[in-house]
């Protein structure tokens, strides 16, 4: 199992110009992050357009999660430029400095960014519809009828219906992998952050969560999915980066990189898929 | 029979019928020797039980600690979360806070809020650098409740502060973190998801403080306010019937103590709602736990 | 059951007339107000305490707290506080005095100005039949036995020094001497069998074994102190204008009949003292 | 200036100014009125901070907190644990347990051990039915010492078993259940898993407990034993300095109180090991959080 | 999604007679569970040989996790034959009744049965190392140099030597669950129970850990496995039990039923896989 380093990296060069872009987009420039003396990311670029949907696949340890949380600003970037919907995240610019953003203006970008977690994060003491309503009700200050029609209909998609009342304690994996996932398509973001979105689903509901994502790129929202699963990345995604040691080995369209990769790691780990 | 159809039993072990004897032995022994030990003299402690001073000072020790433990509640939950804000000054405040009143007396404080006017004759209420003001008598502001209720709900809320910063530290941090990613503003998180989840610990420890607060308050006896065991020390101060009166105080307090007991489970069951079927700690696994005795 | 007569609950005041000569020494602002506070523990029978029937404070030193206002024409306010806050309340000006049997020592001198106005005494109580034979008609008798004092009282930090020397001379065991917060608290104690005796002012050993003469015994004798130090002084705060009007309407108080009625009202006309001092 | 290479700046809003000059302001106001204001006597607290009688009782205050605390806590880990065992009686009993020694004042407890004896004056320790067995001279037995130390444990133990069991309620069910699957004992799970993993949330509400301790301790002057603030009182009953003595006692009282801070902060410490970064709560999300004041 | 009940299930004969069976076999029969008027777990049947590698495959929903929860003891079964290793888990049959065991007989059966959590229940005070060493010094009281060395070891054959000092907070998801497969290997157990041990895992890892899985097999060690990747079932499975709604669709050897599925709702499942 390689996880060490790998030194020397080619340069990649992203699929598409710099740009601030607007709306549904996600423009990274040499992010890097590391805890204490362990750097985690190491010089990641990306370009995401409105509407796109972005896997990051690699192995376990690479740094996905964490570059997802970056982009939520639940870490924040050591340098690099990082904007999302179009405005530098959690910073504004200044002629020689970044200067961070108050709390409220975070918050009111976070609510165009959607995120499900690796371990879901349900909110223990709320029943699964109320998870579901929390952003809309608490954030977004929708009425309360409204709020649970909403989340009722969501639930429905991802197949939860009848569930409605259940705590999170109560459900299976599965269940409450749903939950999240609708938990974050209720904020209607502009940017879905997906961390290993299905890891806890069986192929069935791989494939109906699969659709509910297809559906929600054709209404033009960005997804990033960090995923294991390549039979998923290549039945969905437009662009994908593979990662390793906490770089970007390669970046791409996403079939063209799954069936002719050009690096040699890449090629090495593919070949792993069972 | 079929195996599979056995049926499968709830063992009660020795221990357990053991424990149950121990228990109607030990209330036993205690109603036995209760009732039948003359020193005690039920006869006075049924005199003074409802004697009116005796629910006049019931009444204050019951205004006072909850008047106090609510405002010591909120202040201590502002003073919880100034104390791990990221502005520096403001958590050496914080900390100053808590550190001085939970390191004084309460009994202190009390007797200096009361005579802060030795310390200060008169102070001025008033813009600072300008004429506009008044002198304040001190002494007619501070009358013994006041002064009692502000020394103590200063007091409560450095104790609550405590109490609750160790309720933030038992969330989980996934949990902060998906409120953040939802964009919640930090009251809202604050309210919705810090403070709903931290209630199964903060409760147990708040119930302490609540039931200490119902005898600290007799404290304010040196401010001359005649809370509930003030009250009985009065009478036996003339009296003398020192065990007896203390047995008045101490069942009413015991009284107080249990009518506490059933919010409190309420409310705990309210907030455990979520984990697991809402019981108490599986301290036992699911399996050899509900069977049998230790 | 701590019970008292209607007598002594009756209002002591009444008929007592104003001392032109001491109202002349009372500043102009508390003329104007017509009325002074005085601050007393209210859990010490027979000289401060509550009646049983209406909580109204009562006793000799409520008594002479009355006399005085009524000497010198004005409303008296009692507030009941607990000793800690006495001393600091006077000095922070809530209250104007206190009638607490404080004795006189340089120490206090430094802090109050104080007024005497009675003797007190001190006595012995032991449980009933006193079976370890305690006396102060012979003080050696003490040597070696566990006897209560309260502290801060001038039995503990005169009486009972002087004793322990006795004992020395005797070449006896020491007297184990057990400091107290309150008198109850040592009662309960003796009753307990902890204590062999409470050493204590008479007034309120007295008022005990009235009240449970099942377990208590007054030793008659008295401590036989020297002359002069258990004087019983009340305070006001060091150069407090009303000093002078107070110590005039004692003296005048003192040279009339309502000073040996209050003391006898409540059994103790042994204590009455020809003349008041300023102590300073 | 390319954009990547642009540092990002942590910035200190105005409000993390204002804060600090607040900081400063009210401190150098306390010390100010502290040193200038004649009332209180410094030179009175000076002399008697070292006095004798008040060092024994600072000493005797240690002590009689440190015992009883240890006791206490000991005794309530297993109250807490029996609070929550499966079998009824054994529940019963320790609920029991909690609800008298909470809901009576420790005055009147501590009253109730020193003079058991004129309730039972005479004790029989032996075997029931038999001959064998002597009586026991209680008074002898309950010494000041031993019954303040008895009263205050005992006491102790029920605060300390509602803090524990609100810490045992903090640890997630997932990790018993894992020291289940591994065939832990019940008694490795209880020192392994979940002491450990309930300490973040017990410490704060044990500081408080030990801090109040401390202060509790001075209950026992009744049994005539003389701690901190009796002692300070019997000198200031006989000089009548009772403001400059009563600072002296709060003096010590948080001189002993901050020494503590040190080593619960260090506890703390130890056991957050593993939560990220072993930081306190992190009530603010990471980005916005460290960087601005509120 | 079909999640509710499907009513009328064929009776699914287990593919081996009854027997009382031996150290590593699983034998169950008639299991019922139900949380509170939920029915979980309905007449499921079990029949596992020492040295076989089971895979419960089925919805989100259908049972996995609590049937594998019921195998340690963690849920009690309402009723019907629980056998684990030979001997009745948790309970000892009488002429009349099923009276159940001491904690400590409890505990002594739990350590020859394995358990690798979905959501990895790591110990969050103790390293990657502490965590495998826990059951070694913990119940089983080997010496703490030689539990060491062998949970390094461990560690070393999942892949992660040179985590062993970091805290589970501080690990990434699939890093975290091969500490969780470790920490389950090194008390040994005849019977190893595996609830989606390479959810959070990439393609490569699942290789490797399948390989760790199937050394373990030839060793002897029974396996049942609760998983959603048919490739991993396809690869490493004897036997296959597929679930639905709590009870046994399908149940037999595992290319077998993977190949020529005999009922409707398991064909419908299998074609969905990606
Ligand atoms: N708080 C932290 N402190 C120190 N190291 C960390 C921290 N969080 C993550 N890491 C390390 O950063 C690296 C990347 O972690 P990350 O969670 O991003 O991986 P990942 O690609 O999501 O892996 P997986 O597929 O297993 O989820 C890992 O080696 C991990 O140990
Ligand atoms: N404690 C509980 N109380 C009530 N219902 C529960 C409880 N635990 C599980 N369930 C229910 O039991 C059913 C089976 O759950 P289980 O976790 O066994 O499913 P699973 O097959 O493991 O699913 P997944 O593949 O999603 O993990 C679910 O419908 C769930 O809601
Ligand atoms: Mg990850
Ligand atoms: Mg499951």
């Amino acid at each position: 199992m390689n996880e060490s380093a790998t030194k020397q990296q080619p340069t990649v060069e992203p699929p598409q110009a710099a740009t601030k872009g607007g709306l549904g987009t996600v423009y990274g420039r040499q992010l890097v992050k590391s805890f204490g003396h362990r750097t985690v990311l190491q010089d990641v670029d990306l370009d995401i357009k409105s509407g796109e949907i972005c896997c990051l696949i690699g192995p376990s340890g690479s740094g996905k999660s964490t570059l997802l949380r970056c982009i939520n600003g639940l870490e924040k970037v050591d340098s690099g430029i990082l904007r999302v919907n179009g405005e530098d995240l959690g910073y504004e610019e200044t002629e020689t400095q970044y200067r961070p953003l108050s709390k409220k203006q975070v918050a009111a970008q976070r609510t165009q960014i959607g995120m499900v977690f690796q371990h879901f994060n349900l909110f223990p003491n709320m029943t699964a519809l109320h998870n579901v309503m929390s952003g809309l009700v608490l954030v977004k200050r929708v009425k309360k009828q409204a709020a649970a029609e909403h989340a009722r209909s969501l639930l429905q998609q991802v197949g939860l219906d009848g569930h409605e009342n259940h705590y999170p304690s109560a459900m299976s994996g599965g269940q409450q992998q749903r939950v999240a996932i609708a938990r974050a398509l209720a904020m209607d973001p502009s940017v879905m952050l997906f961390d290993e979105p299905t890891s806890a689903l069986d192929p069935e509901l791989v494939g109906e969560v699969l659709g509910v994502m297809q559906q929600l790129a054709e209404k033009g929202m960005t997804m990033l999915v960090a995923t294991h699963e390549m039979g998923f990345a290549r039945e969905v995604a437009d662009s994908l980066m593979f990662m390793c040691a906490g770089r970007t080995v390669e970046y791409g369209d996403a079939r063209e990189v799954l069936a002719h990769p050009k690096e040699e790691r890449t090629q090495q780990f593919l070949e792993k898929v069972l | 029979m079929d195996a599979t159809e056995k049926p499968r039993v709830r063992r009660r072990s020795a221990v357990e019928y053991v424990m149950w004897a121990l228990c109607v032995l030990v209330f036993l022994a205690i109603a036995y020797s209760l009732v039948t030990n003359p020193r005690y003299e039920w006869d006075v402690v049924a005199e003074y039980f409802t004697a009116e001073t005796v629910i006049d000072g019931v009444l204050l020790t019951i205004m006072l600690t909850f008047v106090t433990m609510f405002l010591g509640t909120v202040l201590g939950i502002v003073i919880a979360v100034l104390r791990s804000s990221p502005v520096m000054p403001v958590r050496v405040l914080a900390g100053a806070y808590i550190s001085f009143f939970r390191g004084t007396p309460v009994l202190v404080q009390l007797i200096f809020w009361f005579n802060v006017a030795a310390l200060y004759p008169d102070i001025n209420i008033g813009i600072p650098f300008t004429d506009i003001g008044s002198e304040v008598d001190v002494n007619a502001l501070m009358t013994p409740i006041v002064a009692a209720t502000v020394g103590l709900t200063l007091n409560q809320a450095a104790y609550m502060a405590e109490i609750v910063r160790g309720g933030f530290n038992s969330v989980p941090k996934g949990q902060i973190e998906s409120a953040d990613a939802l964009g919640m503003s930090e009251w809202t998180k604050l309210r919705k998801v810090i403070i709903p989840q931290s209630m199964p610990t903060v409760i147990p420890a708040t119930g302490n403080q609540l039931i200490g607060q119902f005898k600290e308050t007799s404290l304010v006896s040196v401010l001359g306010v005649a809370d509930l065991l003030q009250s009985v020390q009065l009478i036996y101060s003339r009296t003398y019937e020192t065990i007896p009166l203390l047995i008045v105080a101490a069942l009413w307090y015991l009284v107080m103590t249990l009518a506490l007991g059933y919010p409190q489970s309420l409310i705990e069951k309210h907030y455990s709602k979520g984990t697991r079927a809402g019981t108490p700690v599986p301290l036992e696994p699911a399996l050899a736990g509900a069977e049998e005795g230790r | 059951d701590g019970s008292t007569t209607p007598e002594q609950e009756s209002d002591i005041t009444k008929g007592v007339e104003e001392d032109p000569a001491a109202v002349k020494l009372l500043p102009a602002k508390t003329k104007n107000d017509g009325e002074i506070t005085v601050a007393m523990d209210l859990s010490y029978p027979p000289t401060s305490f509550l009646s049983e029937e209406d909580k109204s404070p009562i006793g000799y030193n409520v008594d002479i707290a009355r006399l005085l206002g009524a000497k010198l024409g004005l409303e008296v306010e009692i507030k009941d506080v607990s000793f800690d806050t006495i001393i600091p309340g006077i000095q922070g000006g809530r209250y104007d005095f206190t009638t607490t049997n404080m004795t006189p020592t340089p120490e206090r001198r430094k802090v109050l100005e104080l007024v005497t106005y009675w003797n007190s005494g001190s006595s012995l109580v032991t449980p009933v039949d006193n079976p370890e034979g305690l006396t102060f008609d012979e003080p050696e008798s003490l040597c070696g036995h566990t006897v209560a004092v309260m502290k801060g009282t001038t039995q503990a930090e005169q009486y009972l020094p002087s004793l322990q020397d006795d004992c020395k001379k005797a070449g006896e065991a020491p007297i184990d001497a057990v400091v107290l917060p309150n008198v109850q608290e040592a009662l309960t104690q003796l009753s307990s069998g902890r204590m062999e005796a409470v050493f204590y002012d008479t007034p309120s050993l007295a008022w005990a074994a009235k009240q449970q003469p099942d377990q208590f015994e007054m030793q008659d004798q008295q401590y036989q102190k020297e002359t002069g130090t258990d004087v019983v002084t009340f305070g006001l705060a060091k150069n407090s204008p009303l000093t002078k009007a107070m110590h005039a309407a004692m003296q005048s108080l003192i040279d009339s009949d309502k000073y040996k009625e209050a003391l006898g009202r409540w059994g103790l006309e042994s204590g009455a003292i020809p003349k008041s001092e300023i102590l300073n």
